[in-house]
C-alpha cells in the first residue's frame, strides 16, 4: 500500500508527509451542560467505517495546513467528492 | 570584551581562500578546490523573512508582485518570494550585496536565524536530489522558479528550484537550523559520486546572475 | 496417530435456527471462549460464526510473541495467567502448541526508558512475574548479535529481560482450540457472515447470518480488528477504537542465530527466530485507520534500517515475505471487555491492538465465566467501556495521549 | 574445465576471460559472464545442495532462482541464488544444509523416513511428556533453516538508494516491455524500464526461431534494445528486479551494480503515473516421482545453459513437456549435439506443424499424450520412466538429463500484489489477469500470448494505455492498437496436466519445503480445503523461493483433487518482496538526522556527555559523576550556565491571536501583561497536561511564547487543529531554532550579567517573572526573563542563534571570577525536583491531569466561551478521589532515595515514584510520587517497592512541597 494524500496547497504527495487527525466530527461542542457521554462521544468514539469516510489530515512535512479528505479505508485510496468549496479552497490555498 | 561574531550553522571542511566580513558574519567568498561543479554554497547569512497576513491580495513586498498560487515563486532584483499558502509568503534575499532590512509592518517576522540555507547548483544536481527525496524536481509540468514545502533527507524543507536546464540547474534549500550539520553531511555524501564540492558565495552570485 | 485423518473441527454441518450462544468471529478469542464455555461450564450449544475461515484474521497473522510484562496491575495478572496456560492447553488439547519460552529482551535507549522499564519490572516482580533490568553488556551476552556500540541512532542503554515469555505457534493454537471445542460439540461455521443482531425489549434475541437467522439470548462479538465496525453496524455502539494495519515479515530461514525475542520501542521493531529458522520481525503501524492489511514499501525499508543498526549481522540476510493484519487500538492501549451493560445479553471483547494473541487463553477463560454466569469476573472489571467517559484511562502506555490514533 | 561453445551469437560469456573461485576449499575456474551456477555446472557440479526436510540431493532446475535448490553460501552470505548471481573473481562458494557434503550427506537417510512425517505431523508429537519438548525443540532448531550467518558477521559492500518520479514504469525488458516503453517514450513521456536479467531481450533473447521475414528472434531483441537505448527519455535499469508494486503506482526494486557503479546493490523507489506489467512467464513444474532429482531441469534452463552460457546441459536427454518451446528447445539442443532419446508431449495435438516436421526430419522419437512418471538414479538421473497419460502403457529409457515442464505460468505477482485479481482461463490453463489495478496494464506472455508479433502488439497497446493515463494519448489510437492485436494470433491452448499418473509419495509440489502431492492430500482430508490453509499447514510455498515452484500447481491440484467443476479456487497470495531482498539493500543509506544547538561544539569540548532527547542531541552531564554533585552545588552556591536552546519558541500574531491562545492555554490569557511573563499550561481533551511554558505579550494581538522541547514540533499543528473550525485569522511562526537560550542561574547570576549589559538589573528594575528586551553592545538583541525553574536567581536569555557563541563566551569571561560552570539537563532535573517544579512525562503520565499534578491554580474556570481544550474533562474529573495525585516525600530513617519508577504499594500497587534523589542541597533523600488520593495527605507513610528489592522496602513520608526554599526567596532575590 502506498498512501498518497492530495493537499489542497501542495497537491498529491506521499502519505507519510502527513499526519492523520481523526474522523470528521464537527465543531467543538459547547461546554455548557455537556454530559460525560456526549463529551466522550466527541473526544474518543469512532465509527470505524469500513469504506469511504471524511477525515482530517495535517501536512506535517509540508505547508502545515489542516484539511479534510474522503478516503476509502478498505483501499486507502482518496475518493473524489463533489465539493465546490473544496475546489475553492484549493484555489485560495486551503484553510489554515 | 570579546568581539561579537555571527556563526553560520554550516561548517565545511574545505579551507577558505577568500572571506569577507558582513554584518558580523565571516562570509566565505571562495574555497580551495571548488572543482567544476556541482557546487554547494552556504547562504545562511542571507536575510529571510516570513510574511503572514490574511489579506495578501493587494500587498507588495520589496516592490515585487507576490506570487498568487501556492508553489509558485518570483525572483526579482535579488528578492525571491515564494507563496506558501493562502496567507503566507517566504522571502529570501539572494542578492545580498547591499543588505536588505525587514519592512516595519507587524506581519513580517525575521526568520534568518531559524533556518540553514544552502544553494545546490551545477550539473547532475537532480541525480543528487533523487538520492535524498521523493519530490519530483524534473516534472515537465512545472516551470522554474517553483517552490516545494516537503521532506528532503527526511526533514521538512523549503526548496526553490530556480533552474532545471542542465549545467545551470540549481535549487535553494532551507531547513531548521538545528539540522544544519546532518543536512550538509547527507547532501555532500549523496553528491560525492558526482563531484559535489563546497563553494564560496562568489560562485553562487555568478550563477544567480547568469540566470 | 498418523493415519486417522478426519476433518479436525468436524464435518460441515447445517446452521441450526437456535443456539444457547452465538460467537461472532472465528479467531483465537472466540475459539478460546467457546472452548472454555464447553470445558468448564458445560455449555456446548454454541455456534461460532466466521465470515472467512478460522484463523483468517489476527490469529494467523501475528508473530506469536507471548509475555506478561505489561505496565499496570490490572493487566499483569491477566497476561501472567495467559502465559501459564500454554503448557496446560498443550496437554489438555493434546496438540503441540510449540511453546518456546525463550524469554523476551526489550531494549532501552535512554535514561527515561530505563526508568519506565524499572516501573514495569517492579510491577511484574510485585505480581510474581520474573523480569529484570540488565545493562547493555548483559544484553549482549544473551544476544551476541546485538550492536551495543555508541555510534547507532539509538544507542542501547540496557534492556528488560523477561525469561518466562517467548513464542507460541499461532496456527497450532487456532487449530488446537478449534479441534478441542468441536470435540465437545461446539459448531464452527466458516464462510458464514453475521449480518445483524436482533434485540427484543432491551435484550439480545437473534443473530441474522447470510445462511439464515439464529435465535439466541447471548451473543459475543470478538472479531479482532473487525469488531468495532461490526459493533457499530449491528448494535449502534461507537467505540474509542482506531483500526490500523500492522505489518510483519520474515527473512529466509537460517540456522539458529537469535535465541530470544528482541524488541525495541525506539526502533519500532521486534525480532525473533521461528522454529523454522526465519527471523520474524515487525511492529510499526501506519497511524491512519484502514482495513487494507496491505504492506507498505515505507515499512519494509524502515525495518531493514532498524535491524541494520541493532542486529547488524542480519544485513547479510534476505527478507522473503511480508504481510499485514489489523490492530484495533484504544487510546490507552488496553482492551475493552464488557457485557450485559449496553444491551442485556450482548458481550464484547475487542480493542486488543496487537496484544490479542498473548492474552487469548486467559481471556477465553474469563469471558466464558462472564457469559456463563452473567457476572463479570473481577479480573475483567477494569476493562469496562465506561472508563473512557469517566476520564480513567488505564495507563498501559506512559506516553501522553494524543488525538491521533498513533499512541 | 569443460570447453564451451564460443560461436553462438546469443552467448553472454567471454570464454577468453577466466575467473577463479573457491568451491569446497578448492580453486575452480569460470569465465566472465558466468553465473555462479553456470560456472559450477561447467565444473561438473551436479548436486548443489540438500533439501530442507529429507536432505534430498538438489541441482540446477530453472535459471531464474525460483527455488532453494541452488541457494548457496557465497562470501559468507547465506541463501544466495546462484542461478542469477554473476560470478566474481575470488568468490568463495559453500554448500548449505549438508552434513558432510552435498555429494555425501549423512542425513540423506531422512529421505526414507518420510512416512513418519505426514503433513503437520509435528503438531501431534513431541509434547508428551511435557519435558520432552524443550529437548526436541533444540534438535528442531538445529535441523531447520538453510543458510548460516554468524552473529558478528559484517556485511561488506556499498549500498545506495534512489527515489524516482516518472510517467510510465515498465516492469520487464522483454519484447512487450520494450515495445511498451518505446511507445510511451515516443509520446514524449518519462519512462523507466526495469529488467531483472543483466540484459534486455527476455523471451526473444536466447532463441533462434523466426521473428519475421527471415530475421530471428535474437536479432529482433537486439534491435529493440538498440531503439530503447536511443530514446533519452527512457531510463533503463537492467539487473534490476521489481520486488514490490503498490497502489497509487509505487514500484520498488533493487539493482545489482556493475563493476563501474559506486554501489553493489541499490534500492529503487519509483513513483509513476502508470505501470506496465510485462514480466512474462516462468515454467509450470511437471510433477512426477523424483521430479527434482539433479538432472531434471526445465526447458529454459536446458536451452539457456547452452545458448547463453555455452555448455550442453547433458549428454542424453528425454524431454517431457507440454509447450512448443519444449519442441523448439529439443531441436536447437539436438543441433548443438545433445542426444535426444525421446520427446514426450503431454498434448495429444495442437503442436506447431513446422516444429513437428523438423522433429520428424531429424528422426527424434516423439510421443504425443505421454509423460514422465519417474526419474531413476540414487543421486542424479540415470533413467526415466515414461507412460501414457492414463498410465496404461509405460517404458523406461536411459538418460542423464530430463527436460521436464508441464507448461507455462504467467508471472502475475506484480499485478496481484498491487491488488489486481486473477481468473482461471480454460483455454490457456492459466490464471490470467482479471481486474487490473488502477493505471496498471499487462502486456506480453502474461496475457497468454506466445506469437512474437502478438507479444509486441500487446506491448504497444499497453504503452498507449499508459500514455492515456498520463493524458497523452487518444481513445482512437488505443482502439486501433486493440484491433491490430486482435488481428494477430491469440493465446495458445495450454496443457492442463498437473501430475503424472503417480501416487505422489515422492512427487514434489514444493521443493523448498519438501512438500509432496501426498502431503497435500493429507491436508485436504484434515479439513484444510483452501490453498491458503494448505499453505499454512504443509508450509508449501513458504520457503526461500516462496511461491515460485508450487505457484499455480497448488490451486490446480486442489481443484483437481476435490473434483471442482469450475476452478473458482485462487492461487495463494503472492507477497512482497517478489524476489528475496537483502536487508542491507532495503536499508540503503541511512542518514541519521538529529538537531544540535549553536553550543553543541563548545559543550562537547567542555566535556559534555550527550544524549538524544527527542529530535535533539543535548548535554545531559558534564562529568562522569552522574549524580552531578559539582554541577548542582555550583548552581546552588555560585552560578552556572545551561544551554536551553531546545526550548520551543513561537510568535503568534494577527487579529485572533488571543482567541487561539485562550483555546489551548488553560489560563485566562487576557491577563497577560506586557513586560511580565505568564506561566501556563496546555491540556489535551482529557484534561491531561501535555505542555507548559511562558507567554509574553509583545503588542496588541502579538505574543511570544515557549513550549517544552519535546512539544515544539507539534505546537503549530496542535493550535491549528483546535482552531480548525473557527476560521480565525492568526499567524504562527516557529522561532525555536531562531533563538538560543542561556539559563544563567545561581546567587551570582546578577553579578555576572551586569558585567556584559548596560541596563539596571537590580531586583527593583528587573524583578522576578519580569520580561525585558535589550541589546548587548548595541548589536545583539536579547530577550531576557527572570524565572526560577531551578529555584535560584535566574536569568533566561533568548539570543539569536548566530550570536549564541559570542554571548556565551562573554558570560563565561564575565563569570570567571565566580568560577562559572556549565550544568546539564540532569543537574537541572535534580535542582528543579528539589523545588518541586514538574517536568511533563516525568511527574505525569498519560492519565495525569492538570489537577493531579497540582497545577489547578493555572486553570481559569470562567472562560467557557473559549472552549478551552481540556476544560470539560477537568470539570468532570474534579473531586474524583480515586485518581493519582502528585505528592512530595522524604525517605524515613535516612535511607537512600528510591530509584525512579519504584512502586508505592500496600497489598496492591498504589502509585509510583516519579523522581527521587539524595539531595545534596538538603542532605536527605527527597522525591515526588504519583499516589492514590487517599495516600496524598501530609504525613502519610509510603511503602516503596523497588525492582529486585525482595522483602526489603524503603519507607517514605508525604511532606509539603517544595522541599527547597519553600518561600521562594532565593529565586526572587
Amino acid at each position: 500500500m502506498a498512501l498518497t494524500i492530495t493537499c489542497p496547497i501542495c497537491g498529491k504527495r506521499n502519505g507519510y508527509e502527513f499526519k492523520f487527525g481523526g474522523e470528521e466530527k464537527g465543531p467543538r461542542p459547547d461546554e455548557k451542560d455537556l454530559t460525560p457521554e456526549a463529551w466522550c462521544e466527541y473526544v474518543h468514539m469512532n465509527k470505524c467505517v469500513a469504506g469511504v469516510q471524511e477525515e482530517w489530515w495535517f501536512h506535517k512535512d509540508g505547508c502545515g495546513s489542516w484539511f479534510k479528505i474522503h478516503r476509502d479505508t478498505t483501499t486507502n485510496l482518496e475518493k473524489e467528492v463533489k465539493d465546490e468549496n473544496r475546489v475553492q479552497k484549493a484555489k485560495s490555498g486551503g484553510q489554515k | 570584551m570579546k568581539e561579537i561574531q555571527r556563526i553560520s550553522p554550516v561548517v565545511f571542511k574545505s579551507s577558505p581562500l577568500k572571506t569577507e566580513k558582513r554584518d558580523n558574519w565571516d562570509v566565505v567568498m571562495e574555497y580551495k578546490e571548488e572543482g567544476d561543479g556541482p557546487f554547494l554554497v552556504d547562504l545562511s547569512h542571507r536575510p529571510r523573512f516570513d510574511l503572514q497576513d490574511s489579506n495578501l491580495a493587494d500587498k507588495k513586498s520589496f516592490e515585487l508582485e507576490l506570487p498568487e498560487t501556492p508553489g509558485n515563486s518570483v525572483l526579482e532584483n535579488g528578492i525571491l518570494a515564494s507563496r506558501m499558502n493562502r496567507t503566507q509568503v517566504s522571502l529570501f534575499d539572494l542578492d545580498g550585496q547591499d543588505d536588505v532590512s525587514m519592512p516595519g509592518e507587524s506581519y513580517y517576522t525575521d526568520v534568518t536565524e531559524s533556518t540553514v540555507c544552502v544553494a545546490l547548483f551545477g550539473k547532475e544536481i537532480f541525480l543528487i536530489c533523487e538520492k535524498l527525496t521523493a519530490l519530483d524536481f524534473t516534472d515537465p509540468q512545472r516551470k522554474a522558479p517553483f517552490f516545494f514545502q516537503g521532506p528532503f533527507s527526511h526533514v521538512p524543507c523549503q526548496i526553490v528550484t530556480l533552474n532545471k536546464e542542465g549545467e545551470s540547474s540549481g535549487i535553494v534549500l532551507t531547513c531548521s537550523r538545528g539540522y544544519g550539520r546532518d543536512m550538509i553531511d547527507s547532501i555532500l555524501h549523496a553528491g560525492e559520486e558526482f563531484g559535489l564540492k563546497p563553494a564560496g558565495e562568489s560562485r553562487f552570485t555568478h550563477w544567480i546572475k547568469s540566470l | 496417530m498418523f493415519l486417522k485423518s478426519k476433518p479436525m473441527w468436524g464435518k460441515k454441518t447445517k446452521l441450526k435456527t437456535s443456539y444457547d450462544m452465538v460467537i461472532i468471529g472465528g479467531g483465537l478469542h472466540s475459539l478460546a471462549t467457546a472452548y472454555f464455555l464447553a470445558k468448564e461450564h458445560g455449555i456446548t450449544d454454541i455456534a461460532i460464526i466466521e465470515k472467512n475461515y478460522i484463523g483468517f484474521g489476527g490469529a494467523g497473522r501475528n508473530t506469536a510473541i507471548v509475555r506478561a510484562n505489561q505496565r499496570t496491575q490490572y493487566n499483569v495478572p491477566l497476561y501472567k495467567e495467559a502465559l501459564d496456560l500454554w503448557p496446560v492447553l498443550t496437554k489438555d488439547l493434546d496438540y503441540n502448541l510449540m511453546f518456546n519460552n525463550c524469554g523476551n529482551l526489550n531494549l532501552m535507549h535512554s535514561e527515561a526508558a530505563m526508568k519506565a522499564a524499572r516501573m514495569t519490572i517492579a510491577t511484574a516482580q510485585f505480581h510474581g512475574v520474573e523480569s529484570h533490568l540488565i545493562d547493555a553488556k548483559e544484553a549482549k551476552e544473551l544476544v551476541p548479535a546485538l550492536n551495543i556500540s555508541e555510534d547507532i541512532t539509538f544507542p542501547i542503554h540496557g534492556a528488560m529481560f523477561h525469561p518466562p515469555g517467548g513464542v507460541v505457534r499461532h496456527d497450532a493454537v487456532v487449530w488446537g482450540l478449534a479441534r478441542g471445542a468441536a470435540k465437545k460439540g461446539v459448531e464452527i461455521h466458516q464462510q458464514t457472515e453475521a449480518l445483524d443482531i436482533g434485540t427484543q425489549n432491551g435484550r439480545v434475541a437473534s443473530v441474522t447470518t447470510n445462511r439464515g437467522k439464529i435465535n439466541t439470548k447471548q451473543v459475543l462479538i470478538s472479531a479482532g480488528g473487525y469488531s468495532a465496525a461490526l459493533i457499530y453496524d449491528m448494535m449502534g455502539i461507537k467505540l474509542p477504537i482506531s483500526v490500523l494495519t500492522i505489518q510483519a515479515m520474515v527473512t529466509q530461514p537460517l540456522k539458529p542465530v537469535l535465541d530470544h525475542v528482541v524488541s525495541s520501542g525506539a526502533y519500532h521493531c521486534y525480532a525473533n527466530q521461528t522454529l523454522k529458522g526465519e527471523i520474524a520481525t515487525g511492529a510499526h503501524m501506519d497511524p491512519w485507520p484502514n482495513y487494507t492489511t496491505l504492506n507498505t514499501a515505507h515499512y519494509i525499508k524502515h525495518q531493514a534500517e532498524a535491524l541494520s543498526e541493532f542486529l547488524p549481522c542480519l544485513r547479510g540476510v534476505r527478507f522473503m515475505r511480508i504481510w499485514g493484519g489489523l490492530a484495533d487500538m484504544t487510546p490507552d492501549m488496553a482492551p475493552i471487555m464488557d457485557g450485559n451493560e449496553q444491551v442485556e445479553g450482548f458481550f464484547m471483547d475487542c480493542g486488543w491492538g496487537y496484544f490479542g494473541f498473548k492474552s487469548c487463553s486467559a481471556v477465553g477463560k474469563y469471558m466464558a465465566q462472564f457469559m456463563a454466569t452473567d457476572q463479570c469476573p473481577d479480573m475483567l472489571k477494569p476493562f469496562a467501556l465506561n472508563r473512557y467517559q469517566e476520564h480513567r484511562l488505564m495507563g498501559e502506555t506512559a506516553a501522553l495521549v494524543n488525538y491521533s490514533p498513533d499512541n | 574445465m569443460m570447453n564451451r561453445f564460443n560461436h553462438l551469437p546469443t552467448l553472454k560469456i567471454d570464454t577468453t576471460k577466466k575467473l577463479a573461485f573457491i568451491y569446497k576449499g578448492k580453486k575452480h575456474y569460470g569465465v566472465e559472464g558466468d553465473t555462479v551456477a553456470s560456472a559450477l555446472f561447467a565444473n561438473k557440479v551436479r548436486i548443489f545442495g540438500r533439501s530442507l526436510k529429507y536432505h534430498r540431493p538438489r541441482g540446477l532446475y530453472s535459471l531464474d532462482g525460483e527455488c532453494s535448490n541452488t541457494c548457496m553460501e557465497v562470501d559468507g552470505i547465506p541463501n544466495v541464488r546462484c542461478e542469477n548471481t554473476l560470478l566474481k573473481d575470488g568468490m568463495v562458494i559453500k554448500e548449505q544444509n549438508v552434513k558432510g557434503s552435498a555429494e555425501k550427506d549423512y542425513l540423506g537417510f531422512l529421505d526414507k523416513m518420510d512416512w513418519m512425517m505426514p503433513a503437520g505431523f509435528y503438531y501431534n508429537v513431541m509434547h508428551k511428556p511435557a519435558k520432552v519438548w524443550p529437548i526436541a525443540m533444540k534438535q528442531i532448531r538445529k535441523a531447520a533453516g538453510l543458510g548460516k550467518i554468524s552473529p558478528d558477521y559484517e556485511m561488506p559492500g556499498k549500498f545506495d538508494e534512489i527515489f524516482l518520479n516518472t510517467d510510465v514504469c515498465v516492469i520487464g525488458g522483454g519484447p512487450s516491455g520494450m515495445t511498451a516503453a518505446l511507445c510511451a517514450a515516443q509520446k514524449g513521456l518519462r519512462v523507466i524500464l526495469m529488467e531483472s536479467r543483466p540484459w534486455l531481450g527476455g523471451f526473444f533473447e536466447y532463441r533462434s526461431g523466426e521473428y519475421k521475414d527471415g530475421q530471428n528472434l535474437h536479432e529482433r531483441a537486439q534491435d529493440l534494445a538498440k531503439e530503447v537505448a536511443a530514446q533519452d527519455n527512457i531510463r533503463v535499469f537492467t539487473h534490476t528486479s521489481a520486488v514490490g508494486t503498490y497502489n497509487n503506482n509505487l514500484v520498488t526494486g533493487f539493482q545489482i551494480g556493475k563493476k563501474e557503479d559506486v554501489f553493489d546493490e541499490r534500492y529503487l523507489e519509483i513513483r509513476a503515473k502508470s505501470v506496465v506489467a510485462a514480466a512474462g512467464c516462468i515454467e509450470r513444474p511437471l510433477i512426477f516421482d523424483h521430479n527434482e532429482r539433479p538432472g531434471v531441469m526445465q526447458i529454459g534452463c536446458a536451452l539457456r545453459m547452452a545458448k547463453t552460457y555455452g555448455q550442453l546441459p547433458g549428454k542424453k536427454a528425454v524431454f517431457s513437456i507440454g509447450h512448443d518451446l519444449g519442441l523448439e528447445a529439443a531441436l536447437e539442443l539436438h543441433d548443438l549435439g545433445l542426444t535426444i532419446a525421446c520427446i514426450t508431449d503431454i498434448r495429444e495435438d495442437g503442436q506447431d506443424a513446422d516444429l513437428l516436421r523438423k522433429i520428424e526430419d531429424k528422426k527424434i522419437p516423439f510421443l504425443k499424450g505421454w509423460v514422465a512418471t519417474k526419474a531413476h538414479g540414487a543421486k542424479i538421473v540415470k533413467k526415466i520412466s515414461i507412460s501414457s497419460l492414463d498410465g496404461q502403457v509405460s517404458k523406461t529409457l536411459d538418460c542423464d538429463l530430463i527436460v521436464a515442464s508441464a507448461g507455462m505460468t504467467p508471472v502475475t505477482g506484480h499485478i496481484t500484489v498491487a491488488q489486481g485479481t486473477l481468473k482461471y482461463d480454460n483455454h490457456t490453463g492459466f490464471f490470467l489477469p482479471d481486474k487490473m489495478p488502477e493505471k496498471m496494464h499487462a502486456a506480453g506472455r502474461i496475457l497468454g500470448l506466445n506469437d512474437p508479433l502478438s507479444i509486441e502488439a500487446s506491448g504497444k497497446l499497453a504503452g498507449l494505455q499508459a500514455a492515456f493515463d498520463c493524458e497523452n494519448c487518444s481513445i482512437q489510437e488505443i482502439g486501433e492498437a486493440k484491433k491490430a492485436l486482435e488481428s494477430l494470433p491469440g493465446p495458445v491452448r495450454g496443457s492442463k496436466l498437473v501430475t503424472a499418473p503417480v501416487k505422489g509419495r515422492k512427487s514434489f509440489i514444493c521443493f523448498d519445503e519438501d512438500a509432496t502431492i501426498k502431503n497435500i492430500k493429507q491436508a485436504i482430508e484434515k479439513g484444510f480445503d483452501v490453498p491458503e490453509l494448505i499453505k499454512r499447514f504443509t508450509a508449501t510455498g513458504l520457503g526461500p523461493g516462496q511461491g515460485g515452484i508450487p505457484g499455480h500447481n497448488l490451486p490446480l491440484y486442489v481443484a483437481k483433487y476435490q473434483a471442482l467443476s469450475d476452478i473458482s479456487i485462487r492461487p495463494t497470495n503472492v507477497r512482497p518482496p517478489l524476489v528475496p531482498t537483502l536487508i542491507s539493500t532495503y536499508a540503503g543509506v541511512n542518514h541519521k538526522m538529529f538537531k544540535i544547538t549553536p553550543m553543541d561544539e563548545m559543550q562537547k569540548k567542555d566535556g559534555g556527555v550527550f544524549r538524544n532527547i527527542g529530535v535533539w542531541q543535548r548535554a545531559r552531564y558534564f562529568s562522569n559523576d552522574f549524580t552531578c554533585r559539582k554541577e548542582i552545588e555550583n548552581v546552588r552556591n555560585n552560578v552556572g550556565m545551561l544551554d536551553g536552546s531546545t526550548l520551543g519558541k513561537f510568535r503568534i500574531h494577527g487579529p485572533d491571536a488571543l482567541n487561539a491562545l485562550q483555546r489551548v492555554f488553560v489560563s485566562d490569557m487576557t491577563k497577560v501583561k506586557q513586560g511580565r511573563v505568564k506561566y501556563s499550561a496546555m491540556c489535551n481533551d482529557d484534561g491531561c497536561v501535555i505542555d507548559d511554558g511562558i507567554v509574553v505579550k509583545q503588542g496588541e494581538n502579538d505574543y511570544y511564547f515557549t513550549t517544552s522541547s519535546g512539544r515544539a514540533g507539534q505546537t503549530v499543528e496542535w493550535i491549528r487543529y483546535h482552531a480548525r473550525y473557527d476560521g480565525w485569522d492568526f499567524a504562527l511562526v516557529n522561532l525555536t531554532d531562531s533563538l538560543g537560550v542561556i539559563n544563567l542561574s545561581g546567587p551570582n547570576a546578577r553579578k555576572v550579567l551586569e558585567k556584559i549589559v548596560d541596563i539596571d538589573l537590580s531586583n527593583e528594575a528587573f524583578g522576578f517573572s519580569e520580561y525585558k528586551t535589550f541589546d548587548i553592545q548595541d548589536t545583539v538583541p536579547v530577550r531576557a526573563m527572570r524565572l526560577g525553574f531551578v529555584g535560584e536567581l535566574s536569568y533566561e536569555l533568548h539570543v539569536p542563534s548566530s550570536y549564541m557563541k559570542s554571548v556565551w563566551l562573554m558570560l563565561r569571561e564575565a563569570g570567571k571570577e565566580f568560577n562559572i560552570q556549565n550544568f546539564g539537563v540532569e543537574a537541572q532535573n535534580v535542582l528543579r525536583m528539589e523545588k518541586c517544579h514538574i517536568i511533563l512525562g516525568q511527574e505525569s503520565e498519560q492519565r495525569t491531569n492538570l489537577l493531579d499534578v497540582g497545577l489547578g491554580f493555572l486553570w481559569d474556570r470562567k472562560k467557557s466561551d473559549a472552549k478551552t481544550v481540556g476544560a470539560v474533562a477537568l470539570h468532570q474529573a474534579e473531586g474524583d478521589q480515586t485518581r493519582l495525585k502528585l505528592v512530595g516525600f522524604k525517605t524515613q530513617n535516612n535511607s537512600r532515595a528510591p530509584r525512579d519508577g519504584a512502586l508505592v504499594v500496600d497489598d496492591k500497587v498504589r502509585g509510583y515514584i516519579c523522581t527521587a534523589r539524595d539531595s545534596f542541597s538538603l542532605n536527605e533523600a527527597v522525591g515526588m510520587a504519583l499516589v492514590e488520593a487517599e495516600l496524598s495527605k501530609i504525613g502519610t507513610r509510603l511503602e516503596i517497592y523497588e525492582d529486585e528489592c525482595g522483602d526489603d522496602r524503603i519507607y517514605g513520608k508525604v511532606v509539603a512541597m517544595p522541599f527547597y526554599d519553600p518561600e521562594g526567596k532565593r529565586m526572587k532575590m
